[in-house]
């Protein structure tokens, strides 16, 4: 059997001479692409032409995609070597042949896939559950009294231990006026939330009425923006809209459209600041005078309404985790995620995903959690992480440690272990003694060791 | 703190007998620190257990001699037909005074109150005698160091520093003496020292403190 | 008076020997071995259960030999009674005509027979003595309350010369005789050196003017007995020079008897040693031989007479 | 029978691969095999959770005195034991073997496992 596998992508065959240099080093061989069926299993060499741009993790991806022992698998950088003239590129790659040795150095990655289950806290809306169900990824139900504990990708209910893929939250949802209205204002009952309105729209006789419509830009969905568009339909029945909003939203198919129908049939949409927008009653009490800033020129502008319609501000609130997230201190606040690359309807915290506001988008947003589900996720490993709040301050581990890396920092107030990163060497000593569970070598955890290789010998 | 040992596994055994669905709880205080009943050593029981055909699982809580913290755990505990308790002597009956319906067994022999010296080594310093003493004998307490309690000189079995009862502990009075030595005290322990008052001690009865301006 | 008190009072130079009461109520053991030495020896120590192995009891064998017409001393140990039944077997004694007491801390119960008992150590030996010493002299219990009448008792204890720290020791004698130690017995002396170094502080601080020293004795019957002394008996230092007589002995018997009398002989010799107390455990018939070889037989007899024999 | 072995990837791991090669790991009819940094990271939890979807645990790491964290091994080896002793006390009837090999000296990892091999 061959000692060494040569292993290229596609896209770049290995070149004449870089297969007579391997022939040189290995004697007999095998070449195969990336994606090749076949048992990989068995060599002591698999050097892949890959990308000097591959990190740690995509090779550990590679490594245990192929099912390849990490420890024999070497990445060449042709695909940027490939290109230099010839004398070159047979100095790199002999080079890096003539180094080629059995690895002694540890993978500091390992690949996972998530668990397939979802759990939703604090409830979950039954049409939500029914895409998930049928979608194929299972909702587990949580116990009255439950904490989450990050284990690899996965978490870990405690105490049965069970594990979930990912955790999805179900935030309430905030609504305030996105214009301040004082009580006199108030008091003209001239004010209602679009969708009061919408409904006694058949009761209400407009003709030569004046509708002012405040849009918030926050927490709006599509839906609402229908029914503001619709309300160009008054204009037929010979009232007058004014639409004052910081944007009209029209990223929606067919918005552009309704947009352009809306203002055909008379309705007015002025951009205007709503922080400088001053509401103030008539002395009648039965209008409301309404003045604003045009945003583009400045102008000022007047309006008096007799009805001033406004579409709630929505603000998401994320549930406390305090209690289930407990053992991790830093983590308990997720947030909504900024970052433009992570997922949608994600978090701060990997794994951690809420639910949208829109129905409509509750297909979308299934296929983001599959999606996160069903990718496979590398994980560092080897590095080693103190739980604050569970260690007992015992000492055994700072006794225990082979390499002094650990000692006792933190305040007067509240001494805590600190590790050295430069000291420790990640033999994990300190995890096997330590009586509180509080110290986590990262990948090593009872519950997620997983075999490098199996070998079976009914095969 | 309070030092324990782990019951030996078949006394465990031999108490859950039938029981199949058993929640060993572990207490996060001394035990923990002592090695003995913290969480790493509730998991080591549970698997042990799990592996004899038992559905055990494991938890821990802060302190399991207060009922707050034990409270905690009530759902792990009524989804148990047996308890084994791995806090000390306190706890478990802290827990089942609380959970009176479900049976609770010790897991742990509670041995003494001591300090750790190394790792894996603890050595009794106190009996709680209810009257410290220690300041007339250079800080090292005769009453629970030396095997007799001797408060007027070491017996005659004191040989090269150790102890006649196991001779691989130090003979409190050889500590004594050094260290008064060291003081320049040396003629205090010249002083008789009168029968020690034991009604303070465990030996009164049962004790109990109370502050009466902390009682709400 | 105790007639021990009696004779060392009168500058005798005493032989005290020990009996050890056997495992059962047999009282013919204790009237045997009593008969042995009778005559031979002024005052004979009755064990506390000795290594805490369990005996007949102490009080119990003390009053066979008082009648017997032997002068017992009782030994009493603070291990099994507390401060109530010390007090109580005390007043008891002296009601039965028992005069001398040895107060003694005893051995630890886990060396003993029976390590499962709950030790009692509620006061020690220095302690014990000054409650007798207080109950004799002043009529008071420790608890401040008065006794109905007077007590008569002459009070030792016991010392190892040889224990560590060395250089305490002196000073928890002197401890002892605060408390009201009249007269001590010490340890088994094989090391004559390390005892003499002893003797030479004690008569430094007068002390030996102030209580009155028995030496200790053991006659060896074998080396095996050597052996175990050394290795199992606590406080017990024996040299090697010792060691290698007993190993090449012809007659091992024989070596230990000429090694106690030879011992006797230095320790008579020695200043401040008023006697000797000789712990035959286990061999009481050779006391006889002992003392005679050592020439202190015939003891001074009472009233002034000598003891008779043959 | 399922075979479950560890190694410490400075000495057992590498040991095992070579094991397996020469064909001494042919014992069971399945064998996993995890690598971890070094054995001090096992506890008996941690054996018994292993073993409860594994008839045979083996344990290679270095040799006591030469494993690179100082008392990586020792402990380790102190803790197979007492893991051991508990399963035997609890009347378990599965074992946990731990052999003292590098990737130059495996002989330890064939004779650990002789005895398997003569009662199954």
């Amino acid at each position: 059997m061959e000692q060494a596998l040569l292993l290229y992508r596609e896209a770049f065959p290995p070149s004449s001479l870089a297969l007579e240099e391997f022939g040189k080093r290995f004697g007999r061989f095998a070449v195969r692409p990336i994606g090749a069926s076949g048992d990989l299993s068995g060599f002591s060499f698999v050097v892949v032409l890959g990308s000097a741009l591959w990190t740690e993790e995509d090779r550990a991806v590679l490594s245990a995609s192929l099912r390849i022992n990490p420890l024999s698998l070497f990445v060449f950088p042709y695909e940027e070597v490939t290109s230099l003239p010839p004398a070159v590129f047979h100095m790199l790659w002999q080079g890096f042949l003539a180094r080629l040795a059995p690895s002694s150095s540890a993978v500091r990655a390992r690949v996972l896939l998530p668990t397939k289950s979802v759990l939703f806290y604090p409830s979950a809306e039954p049409e939500l559950l029914d895409i998930f169900e049928s979608g194929g990824i299972p909702v587990v139900s949580p116990p009255s009294s439950f904490s989450l504990t990050r284990q690899g990708v996965d978490f870990a209910m405690m105490p049965e231990g069970k594990r979930i893929g990912a955790f999805v939250l179900s935030p309430s949802w905030k609504e305030t006026t996105p214009v301040a209205f004082d009580d006199e204002t108030l008091s003209t009952r001239r004010i209602l939330s679009l969708s009061d309105f919408w409904q006694s729209l058949p009761s209400l006789s407009l003709w030569g009425k004046n509708v002012v419509v405040l849009v918030s830009p926050w927490g709006f969905s599509s839906e609402e923006w229908e029914m503001v568009f619709a309300l160009s339909s008054l204009c037929q029945e010979g009232a007058s809209v004014v639409v004052l909003a910081e944007e009209v939203f029209v990223a929606e198919d067919g918005f552009e459209e309704q947009y352009r129908q809306a203002r055909e049939k008379g309705m007015l949409f002025e951009r205007v600041s709503l922080g400088e927008i001053v509401l103030r009653p008539t002395l009648d009490m039965r209008r409301i005078q309404v003045t604003a800033r045009a945003t583009k020129d400045g102008f000022p502008l007047s309006f008096s309404a007799d009805w001033c319609v406004y579409l709630p501000e929505r603000s998401m609130v994320l549930p406390s985790l305090e209690g289930i997230l407990a053992s991790d201190r830093v983590l308990f606040r997720p947030r909504v995620s900024e970052n433009p690359n992570s997922l949608p309807f994600s978090t701060t915290l990997p794994g951690v995903f809420f639910v949208p506001f829109e129905k409509k988008k509750f297909p979308a947003f299934f296929a983001v959690v599959r999606e996160y589900l069903e990718r496979p996720q590398a994980v560092e490993l080897q590095r080693l992480v103190i739980d604050e709040e569970k260690c007992a301050l015992c000492l055994t581990c700072l006794r225990s440690c082979p390499w002094e890396a650990l000692s006792i920092g933190g305040t007067l107030k509240r001494r805590r272990v600190e590790v050295e990163e430069e000291r420790c060497h990640h033999c994990g000593i300190c995890t096997g003694l330590c009586p509180a569970r509080a110290i986590t070598l990262l990948g090593y955890e009872t519950n997620e060791l997983r075999p490098v290789l199996v070998w079976s010998e009914s095969k | 703190m309070i030092v324990g040992e782990r019951k030996p596994i078949q006394e465990i055994l031999a108490v859950l007998a039938s029981s199949r669905r058993v929640l060993v709880l572990g207490c996060g205080a001394c035990v923990t620190v002592c090695l003995s009943g913290g969480e790493r050593e509730a998991h080591e029981v549970a698997a042990l257990l799990n592996l004899r055909g038992y559905e055990a699982e494991y938890g821990v809580v802060e302190r399991q001699c207060e009922k707050e913290f034990v409270m905690h755990a009530r759902e792990a505990v009524t989804r148990a037909e047996t308890v084994l308790s791995l806090a000390c002597g306190v706890g478990v009956q802290t827990l089942a005074e609380l959970f009176p319906r479900v049976p609770v067994f010790p897991g742990l022999d509670t041995t003494f109150m001591g300090a750790p010296l190394e790792v894996g080594l603890w050595e009794e310093r106190c009996i709680g005698c209810g009257e410290c003493i220690v300041h007339r004998f250079g800080g090292v307490c005769p009453v629970a160091r030396c095997a007799k309690s001797l408060l007027n000189g070491p017996c005659g079995g004191s040989k090269n520093g150790r102890c006649e009862v196991r001779p691989e502990r130090d003979c409190a009075w050889q500590l004594i003496y050094d260290r008064m030595k060291f003081l320049g005290r040396l003629e205090e322990l010249l002083d008789i020292q009168p029968p020690k008052d034991w009604s303070p001690s465990r030996y009164g009865a049962q004790r109990k403190t109370i502050r009466e301006d902390v009682r709400v | 008076m105790s007639r021990l008190q009696e004779l060392l009072e009168k500058g005798e130079f005493v032989v005290t020997a020990e009996v050890g009461p056997p495992k059962g109520a047999d009282r013919e053991s204790v009237e045997k071995k009593c008969a042995q030495i009778a005559g031979f020896i002024d005052a004979v120590n009755v064990t506390d259960n000795q290594t805490a192995i369990v005996r007949l009891s102490s009080f119990a064998s003390c009053l066979i030999a008082h009648s017997m017409g032997l002068e017992p001393v009782m030994q009493m140990t603070c291990r099994d009674r507390n401060r109530i039944a010390l007090e109580s077997d005390f007043l008891g004694a002296c009601a039965l005509g028992i005069e001398n007491f040895l107060c003694l801390t005893g051995d630890h119960q886990s060396l003993g027979n029976h390590p499962q008992a709950k030790s009692v150590f509620d006061i020690d030996s220095v302690q014990l003595l000054s409650i007798f010493r207080t109950l004799r002299d002043e009529g008071v219990f420790p608890n401040g309350e008065k006794l109905k009448g007077r007590v008569v008792a002459f009070l030792g204890a016991g010392e190892n010369p040889f224990g560590d720290p060395v250089e305490f020791r002196v000073y928890r004698l002197m401890k002892k005789i605060k408390a009201g130690a009249q007269f001590i017995q010490t340890q088994a002396v094989f090391d004559l050196e390390a005892f003499a170094r002893f003797m030479e502080e004690v008569c430094r601080l007068h002390l030996h003017e102030k209580v009155a020293i028995l030496a200790g004795v053991i006659p060896l019957k074998s080396y095996q007995a050597l052996r175990y002394m050394k290795e199992e008996v606590p406080g017990m230092v024996i040299p090697r020079e010792v060691e290698e007589r007993m190993k090449d002995a012809q007659d091992p018997k024989e070596e230990g008897i000429r090694l106690c009398v030879e011992t006797i002989k230095a320790l008579r010799s020695m200043r401040g040693v008023r006697g000797v107390h000789i712990m035959a455990v286990a061999w009481e018939s050779v006391v006889p031989d002992i003392v005679r070889e050592a020439g202190l037989f015939p003891r001074p007899g009472k009233e002034g007479e000598r003891g008779e024999d043959s | 029978m399922k075979i479950r072995a560890l190694g410490c990837e400075r000495s057992g791991f590498p040991a095992l691969l070579k094991a397996k090669k020469e064909g001494m790991l042919s014992v069971g009819d399945c064998l996993e095999v995890f690598s971890l940094p070094c054995l001090g990271v096992v506890s008996e939890a941690m054996l018994f959770e292993l073993l409860k979807e594994g008839d045979l645990l083996l344990v290679v790491g270095c040799p006591p005195g030469s494993c690179y964290n100082e008392w990586g091994s020792t402990l380790a080896e102190k803790k197979i034991r007492r893991a051991q002793n508990l399963l035997d006390e609890a009347g378990v009837k599965r074992k946990i073997l731990l052999a003292f090999a590098t990737e130059e000296k495996i002989g330890e990892v064939a004779k650990v496992l002789q005895d398997v091999r003569v009662s199954p």
